[in-house]
This record gives C-alpha cells, structure tokens and sequence, in this order.
C-alpha cells in the first residue's frame, strides 16, 4: 500500500545523509593526508638538514619557540617570583615536583 | 597524565556511573524497604515508578561502562608513544601496577551489568514482581564494584609516570618473563588451542542441551559455568596462539593489537561475539533458577530459549572467526610446536 | 463482567487534605450493555471510572475483569490490560494538537507495533465508517466539537477494545451533537462493545439506549448511601 | 526483535512530530550544543592534526643534543668538549650547532638564528654576507630574494644581509622564523666567543643504543644535559595532549552550563507537554513507552547537533585553517606560520568527544525525563 513519508523515513534519510557526509569527511581527511605526504617529506627533510628539534608555532620567548630545548623554569630564571606573562607559555605543561625535567 | 582529554572522560564516565548507581541504590534501597505489592497506597505506586529510573540508570550505566571499556583500550593504545618502551596498549597497561586490574574490572562489570539487565528484564515480566528484592540487592552488591573500577581507575591515570620504562607486548608477552602475562603467553599453543576448542564443544553441547531442556525448567548453571570457562580458555588461547596466527610472527603474543586495521580489525569480530557470547551464557545461569515460581515459570523458558540461542550463534561465530585466522594465516606452527 | 468489591479510593492518603473519593462500591457490570454513572459533580464517578478502565488503581477493594484481578497489578501490566480491553473518550475529547486526525487514531496503536500500512488502513476504516475520511489529513485543532468527538471515539477503538469508556462525553456539544452522540454508542453497543459512561447529563442517562443507569452520592452509590 | 525495530520506529515518528510542534524550544537548544560540540570537536581535531604532525616531521631531529648548564642555566659549549666526549661506540657523528635568537624591534618579532650543519645537503651555509630566510620573516619585513635586511649587532653596529633565498613555503611550521647565515657572520654579528657553540649534535645510527650513549655522556661530562629525540617526541606528545586537555577542562564549564541548560528544559515541561504525556498514558502508553519516546527525542537532537558541530568544525580546522583560533594561538607571536593543519582524524577522538558532549547530556535529561514519564494516567480525567 501507498503512503506518504513517516516521519521516522526523513530521520532515517538524514541520519545516511550526515552519515555520508561523515564518511565524506574520513575520506577527505585520508585523501588530503596523502595529498600533504610531500608537504611532510619537505618537512622532515628540511629538519633532517638542519637538525631542527621543534615546531615554528609560538616564537616570542624560547620556552616557547624551542619547549624541548629549553627548561620548564626557564620563565622563572629572571627572577623566581617572576610571573608568566607569555600568553602560549601557559599551555605549557608545568614540572611536576620531584620528577626530572625532560 | 590526568590531564589528556580521553583520560579526562574515562574517569569522568567512572565517577558518573558511579554517581547515578549511587542514585540508584539509594532509591533501591527504599524499594527493597517499603515493598508492598498488595497495597493501593501511594507510596507503593510511587516506588513502583522508581522501579522505572533505577532501571533506567542501570541501563545507561551499563551501556557507558561498555563505551569506556573501548575507550580504555584505544586509550592505552595512543598513549604508548608517550612511554618508553612501551609499543602498545600492554606496555601502557604495565606502567602501573593498576592498570590491569583497571581493565579487568571493566570487564566484570560489563558482565555483572549485562546479567542484572537480564534479571530485570525478566522479573519485569511477571505481574508480581517477585524478584524485586533479589534484584535490588545485587544492584547494591554491584555498586562497590563501579566504585571500586572508578578508584582504580583514578590511580591508575595518577599513578601513571611517563618517564617509567615499561617492558611492552613484545618483551612482556614472551616467555620466558614471569606474571600472569608471561605464564599465559608461556602456556603451549598446542594444549590452549585444545583447551579453547575443547571448552568451546562444550559450551556448544551444554548449551545445546540446555536449550531443548530450558523448557523443562533445567537448571542453566552448567551452562553459565562453561560459558565462563570457555571465555578464559579463548583469551589465553587468543594470547598464546590465535594471535600469533594473526600477526604471522611466532613471539607477538599482544591481544590488543589485533583490534588495530592492520589486522584487517579482526580483534572486534573475535571479541565482541565472545564478550556478548559469555554475558548471554552468564546471564541464562542467573534467570534459569528462578523457574519454579510460578508467575516467571513461561518467561523463563522463553528468555532462557532465546538467550541460549543467541550465545550458541555468538559462540559459533567466535570459534568460527578464530578458525579462520589461524586457517588463512602463512604462518605455519604445526611442524615446530606438534 | 466486570466485579467491583468494596472499591475505595483516597487521594493524599496520610496527609491533612485526605480526600475520600470512593468509599465502598460493590457493583457488577454486565457486559455488552450501555451503563450510565450519573450523580453531582464530585459523587466519584469518574475516579470510579478511572479505576474501572485501569487507569488508577483503589486504595483498596478489588475489580476484575472476567475473573481476573485487576486491582493489584502494577502500573506496566494494568497499561497492557488496559491498551487491549479499553478505549477511551474523554471529555474535552483530549486529542494532541498539532497532529493529524489520522495521526491522533493510530496514536494508541504505537505501541503494540503492528505493521505501518495495516495499521493506516485500519485507522482509514474507522474514520470512514464514522464519517470523518475527508477530514483525515487535517490538523486536530482545525476540527468542530463534534468532529473532535467522532475523532476521539475513533481513537478509542483502534485497538479492538471489548470495553468503551466515555467520561461526560456531551459535555461540550449542543443537543443535537448529544443525541448524534448517544446514536454513536448505541451503534457500538449492537457490535457487541461494553460501554460505560459518566455523565449527568438528562439526554444521556434518560435515552432510551441506555440500559442501566448506576447513581452515586459522595463515593457510594446512591441506593447504599 | 522486528517488533521492536517497529515499536521503535513509531517512537520515532513520534518524537519528531514533538519536536517539530515546539521548534523554538528545540531549535534553542540544539543551536547550543552545535556550539558546544563545534568547538570542543574543533580543538580537539586541531591539537590532533598538530600532534601528529610533529610527530611525523620531529622524528628527523637529531639523535642526540647535549646541552651546557651552568647553575642552572643553559650555557655555551666549550669546543673542547667535542673532543672530550672522545670516542663512543656507536656515535655515527658530532658537531657544535651555532644557533640564537635575535629580537628586531622593527617588528617586535623574535627570529632564529642558526647556522646550518656541516654538510647540509638542501642549504649549504650561506656565503658570508648572505641569508636565507624563512617565509614569516619574509612576509613580515616585506622582504624578497636579492634584498638586504639590515640587523643591529651585538656590537651596536648595523650589518646588511643579502637575502640569497628563502625557505619553502611549504615548510613554514618548522621554518617560519628562521634566518640561516655563515658560521663567520654569527659569530661576528653576535660576538660569539670562537670557541664556543650552542650545542653539540650526535649522530646515533642503532636506535638501541641512545640511552647507552646519553648515560655515558652524563658520566663523562657532568655538567650537560643531554636531550634525546624520543624525549622531544615524547615532550611534544604530551604538550599537546595536556593543552588539549587544559582547553576541555576550561570549556568544561561551558560543558556545565550546557548541562544545565538542558536539564531545565528537560525538567521546565509546559502544561500542554504534561498534558500530552498524560493522554499518551490514558490511551495505552507504558511509561517505558514514553521514557523510549523522550530517548529518542534525546537521541535526534544529539545526533544532529553531534554530526553538525563536528562537520563544521572538520571544515573550520581544515578548510579554513581554524581561522576562530588563530587570535589565542598566536598569543604574542608577530611570526605566526601559514599552514594548513593536515587531517589526521581516529576513532578516539570522536568517542572522546562523544562523552564530553553527548554523556553528559544524555545524565543530564534522565532524571527530568522520568518524572515526566511516570505522570499520572488518570491525569487527564482530574
């Protein structure tokens, strides 16, 4: 027998729809993580020639532009009262007492 | 290490399911109380109610406790970079003497839920409720349990210490260390093959025989039992053989790496029917005494049927899948172990 | 046959407004009759009512129906007894608005989960043979007091029910509406449903359709009080 | 069981119709949980994609960098040390690195200043008097190749540095500050004692062997610090996931209100829903009926607001570079790279914001959800 459309048959039509669109976006994601796989090699190679050791992101104090080659106390050298006042410096982890730096 | 967003929700899940089971023993506690079935008063029609939200809050208690399991696992999975020496969810599990008991208690409670959901269900069948004070004293039974996991769980994440050398699934896992680990990895593939396949004809006999008689109203703790049996016999033999056969490597003994895509996620296909498998069989061993009362006698021998079925089908499937993968795997044991 | 012994209900039991609705009623009810309760506004006909179509359980006594017990079930096996036995029309006719005639009919049937289209025909059927299928699509707030109640009804019989229960059904309809209304149930009657209703209307309980007119005062029936 | 999938899906007709009867109500609410999972989901796939990035492009850092302390502080390394370490078995090579930072006031930016390793294959060092710089500074002083950027010494004298190249744009998010220049310039623009360096480098080939070599260094000269490659792997694995962390613990307040919002509007029924409910229950409902009708209204709108907040954001981080958190990332930073953070999505992400979102929403509404489930049948006849 003929009927309209439930209710129930547009969720389930929406539900494939954004779970396509998901599977979509899986797809998208591996696909450009290919696409990027020169973009990485370029990468790796230029840190492999200059022996970079760290991320570009955050280059306003050293703590923060080289985090493993600096000390977490680096902040507090100039003075050990000295507040954080790098806004990225706050992301970073604080040490942990009793445990050595890494 | 608290501080990573997926250790943040496992022990964000723990502490809720225990809260809402907290919820819920508090208001079983008041059911098993005041019941009075045969009274018109508003008090029993309003604990009758709460029988509603306790179920409730067991059902989903139940379903995010079986979610944090996975997440567990996964978790331990992408956390082993973060260690030295650990490769794999094993190596994470062993930086801290908790760990593995963390996820045995998952596992125990996944079963406890998943049994008590059965009872609930089948005692709501029968118009006399007349398991309502057994049920809600196993929920109170199973409240430290979910407050037990939480606690461990918790210092497992606290205790957790990045900079400790863990020994992973490729050192821990091979056998000549020692631990319970070891001593599995260490038992002869050969006699874990029988075991697991031996156990298994077993619990397909036993619930096979069960099935016909459940409607005689025989006892399914036979079955429960070798379900149980079964289930240990299957993990050792997944530790020391099947996955070994999955890998093709004769000393990769990890039964975690199985679950990753380079294994074709042949890990969920043996897990998940063996887990849902021995829940089913446990919980048919807990229902199948309850029918000589007469108001649950029909509802007994239904759910009895139709549980043992779907633990057969699930059993099957199992032993089916791991004959598969060491059937089509290169790699080839017999010469060398028998 | 439905038994009543020694039916009470109180509300607020144990606390200062106690309010004794029901205060002993032994009746028996015949089936495949037209019973009328009829009595002043407060008597405790409809939580007679209530208590007869399983939707409230007494405080004490016992009814069943055709020899089995429905006063001590809990609430999730009364729903089942009552889903299947009873249909209900309302006095404000009570259908949800913002759904659609048919809508509201299959409305009862939801649970029990019969097939989509069975159901949909069943429900088409219902409506014909009340004379409401053009109104079908239509919206339940666009519907006239007497489509509303013919809806209702159609709603109260989608499941079959053996039993019809119709809380002062005339109350919100002109006379001409009534007496339509009381043909209704008579029709129902002669297909061999069991139908109760409380009412004081005149037009209702003194039509000659009615077979039994049952007449309480302050929670008793009027013969014992 | 095909009764069940049917039951169910009756519920389901049902719940819409609820929810499309109140859109204003509904719609308020999962506009708010879009928010929320759009940007809970939006970090998390960020922090992710840069998580992993580093971890695919660090893994090229070198083996080993010995670092000098002096009471604490980093120090420059003797060149003597270089031959102090000696031979240890299985160091393939060592070099000193010459490398600092230099602030240019012009535009309030830090660079690196670094001097290529010996035998650098892509950028030999530069000829004295020339630079190759890297796009951000490039960028930001408007500077191309043959131009001359001139730079305050040490000394306080001006020195002109011909821009013979610059680095790949590609390679911005490792490259974007640096400014590589001749041994002989850095020392001369620095005052750098000739016989000292920043750092030494080593070379281990047998990945095995690492530790064994970073003790002995510690043994042999006790004054310095080795840092391994695992550890800044490790350094940058842990970074990112406790920033990630940091920011969800930060939202989660946002996560509470969230909650409480829907509490109330779970809880907050008007009288024509409680009106509803009661008929449902007068004509036949069970009240684990309603219950699995109110789930599923829970169930439509986290579904929707899940797949809608996470798709926005996959396209926010990744097709729009996470434009919203450019502002906070950069923080003081004037030479922030362009770079388009690389999709790495998995499955723990999606469950880890699932129980951020979804969980406590679904706890949040079951306590209302069953006191309106449990209304009085005989409600409607009062």
């Amino acid at each position: 027998m003929l009927y309209p459309m439930r209710q129930s048959d547009f969720f389930f039509c929406a539900v494939a729809a954004a779970s396509g669109l998901l599977l979509l976006s899986a797809l998208d994601a591996g696909l450009r993580a290919r696409a990027a796989a020169p973009v990485i090699a370029q990468r790796s190679a230029l840190v492999a020639a200059l022996d970079l050791t760290d991320l570009a992101l955050f280059t306003e104090a050293r703590y923060t532009r080289h985090p493993s080659q600096a000390d977490l106390h680096s902040a507090f050298q100039d003075h050990p009262m000295a507040l954080e006042h790098f806004p990225t410096g706050s992301l970073v982890p604080a040490p942990i007492p009793g445990r050595p730096l890494p | 290490m608290l501080l990573s967003p997926a250790v943040l929700a496992l022990n964000g899940v723990s502490f809720t399911v225990t809260l809402m089971l907290v919820l819920a023993a508090g208001f079983a506690l008041q059911v098993v109380r005041h019941w009075d079935l045969t009274s018109g008063s508003e008090r029993q029609l309003e604990l009758e109610r709460r029988t509603y939200l306790i179920a409730t809050l067991v059902t989903w208690s139940f379903a995010a406790a079986v979610v944090s399991l996975l997440l567990f696992v996964y978790n331990a999975e992408q956390m082993a970079t973060q260690f030295v020496g650990a490769m794999c969810a094993t190596g994470v599990l062993n930086a801290h003497p908790l760990g593995w008991p963390t996820l045995f208690l998952k596992i125990l409670i996944f079963f406890a839920g998943a049994a008590w959901l059965m009872l609930n269900r089948l005692d709501n069948q029968a118009p006399d409720y007349p398991l309502v004070r057994v049920k809600y004293w196993l929920l109170l039974g199973f409240l430290p349990l979910a407050a037990l996991e939480a606690g461990v769980q918790l210092g497992y994440f606290l205790g957790l210490d990045p900079d400790v050398i863990t020994s992973c699934c490729g050192s821990l896992f091979t056998a000549d260390g020692d631990g319970v680990a070891a001593t599995v990895a260490a038992l002869d593939p050969g006699w874990s093959l029988a075991a697991m396949y031996g156990l298994g004809l077993s619990v397909l006999g036993l619930g096979t025989v069960h099935g016909w008689r459940a409607r005689r109203g025989a006892s399914g703790v036979g079955f429960a039992l070798s379900g149980a049996l079964a289930f240990a016999a299957a993990l050792a033999a997944i530790v020391s053989c099947v996955a070994l056969y999955v890998y093709e490597h004769p000393h990769h003994h990890c039964p975690f790496c199985i679950l990753k895509g380079g294994h074709g996620f042949i890990g969920y296909w043996l897990y998940l029917p063996l887990f849902t498998a021995t829940a089913l069989s446990l919980g048919v061993g807990l229902i199948s005494g309850w029918g000589h009362i007469p108001s649950l006698t029909a509802a007994v021998q239904a759910d009895g049927q139709r549980f043992t079925a779907a633990a057969l089908a699930l059993f099957a499937l199992f032993y089916g899948v791991a004959t598969y993968a060491i059937l089509t795997s290169n790699l080839t044991m017999t010469g060398v172990w028998w | 046959m439905i038994e009543l012994r020694d039916v009470k209900k109180v509300f607020n039991q144990g606390r200062g407004n106690a309010l004794w609705a029901v205060r002993g009623v032994t009746l028996d009810l015949e089936p495949r009759q037209v019973t009328v309760f009829t009595g002043p506004s407060g008597s405790g006909k409809t939580t007679l009512l209530s208590m007869i179509g399983a939707l409230s359980r007494p405080t004490s006594g016992r009814i069943s129906l055709d020899g089995t017990l429905l006063s001590n079930l809990p609430e999730r096996f009364m729903t089942q007894v009552r889903r299947r036995t009873f249909g209900f029309v309302f006095q404000r006719f009570n259908l949800i608005r913002g759904l659609t005639v048919l809508e509201n009919v299959m409305l009862p049937a939801y649970p029990l989960a019969p097939d989509y289209g069975d159901l949909r025909r069943r429900a088409r059927a219902l409506l014909a043979q009340f004379g409401m299928d053009a109104k079908a699509d239509d919206k339940v707030e666009w519907l006239s007091g007497g489509e509303a109640q013919r809806a209702a009804i159609c709603r109260a019989l989608i499941n079959a029910p053996l039993i019809l229960i119709a809380d002062e059904p005339t109350a919100n309809l002109d006379s001409a509406r009534s007496r339509e209304l009381i043909g209704l149930l008579g029709e129902l009657q002669d297909l061999g449903k069991t139908v109760l209703v409380a009412s004081h209307d005149p037009l209702v309980f003194e039509s000659a359709r009615v077979s039994r007119v049952v007449e309480l005062r302050d929670g008793l029936l009027a013969e014992d009080a | 069981m095909r009764q069940f999938l049917r039951r169910q899906r009756y519920l389901i007709d049902y719940s819409l119709s609820a929810l499309a009867r109140r859109p204003g109500k509904h719609l308020a609410l999962l506009l708010v949980y879009t928010l929320v999972v759009f940007l809970l989901a939006s970090v998390m796939l960020f922090t992710q994609s840069l998580r992993r990035e580093a971890a695919l492009v660090l893994a090229q850092s070198p083996e080993i960098i010995l670092q000098r302390q002096i009471a604490g502080r980093h120090d420059l390394m003797p060149a003597e040390y270089l031959d102090r370490i000696g031979r240890i078995r299985g160091v393939s090579a060592k070099y000193g690195r010459l490398w600092g930072y230099f602030y240019d006031p012009a535009v309030r930016a830090n660079y690196t200043l670094m001097v290529p390793p010996p035998g650098s294959p892509a950028h030999g060092e530069p000829a004295p008097g020339d630079i190759v710089i890297g796009a951000g500074i490039a960028r930001t002083r408007g500077l191309e190749v043959g131009d001359y950027l001139s730079l305050r010494s040490a000394r306080g004298e001006p020195f002109a540095f011909r821009v013979a190249a610059l680095l790949p744009h590609s390679t911005e998010l490792v490259s974007t500050d640096l400014m590589l220049l001749g041994a002989d310039d850095f020392r001369r623009f620095f005052a750098f004692p000739a016989d000292r360096f920043t750092d030494i480098v080593l070379q281990v080939r047998n990945p095995r062997e690492v530790r064994k070599v970073a003790e002995k260094l510690s043994l042999a000269l006790p004054d310095t610090r080795p840092i391994l490659r695992e550890e800044i792997l490790r350094t940058y694995d842990a970074v990112f996931g406790w920033r990630q962390g940091l920011v969800f613990v930060l939202m989660g307040g946002m996560v509470l209100a969230f909650v409480i919002f829907a509490w109330d509007r779970a809880a907050g029924l008007s009288g024509e829903e409680r009106r509803e409910i009661g008929i449902l229950k007068s004509i036949g409902w069970e009240t684990g009926d309603v219950l699995r009708m109110k789930f599923w209204e829970g169930a439509i709108l986290s579904l929707t607001a899940f797949f809608l907040g996470y798709l926005l954001a996959y396209a926010h981080v990744f097709y729009l570079s996470a434009a919203l958190f450019e502002p906070v990332l950069k923080g003081w930073a004037v030479l922030y790279p362009d770079f388009r953070p690389i999709p790495f999505v998995d499955g723990i992400q999606v469950a880890t914001l699932f129980f951020f979102t979804v969980f406590p929403y679904t706890v949040a509404t079951i306590v209302p959800i069953w006191r309106t489930a449990v209304t009085d049948p005989d409600a409607v006849m009062r």
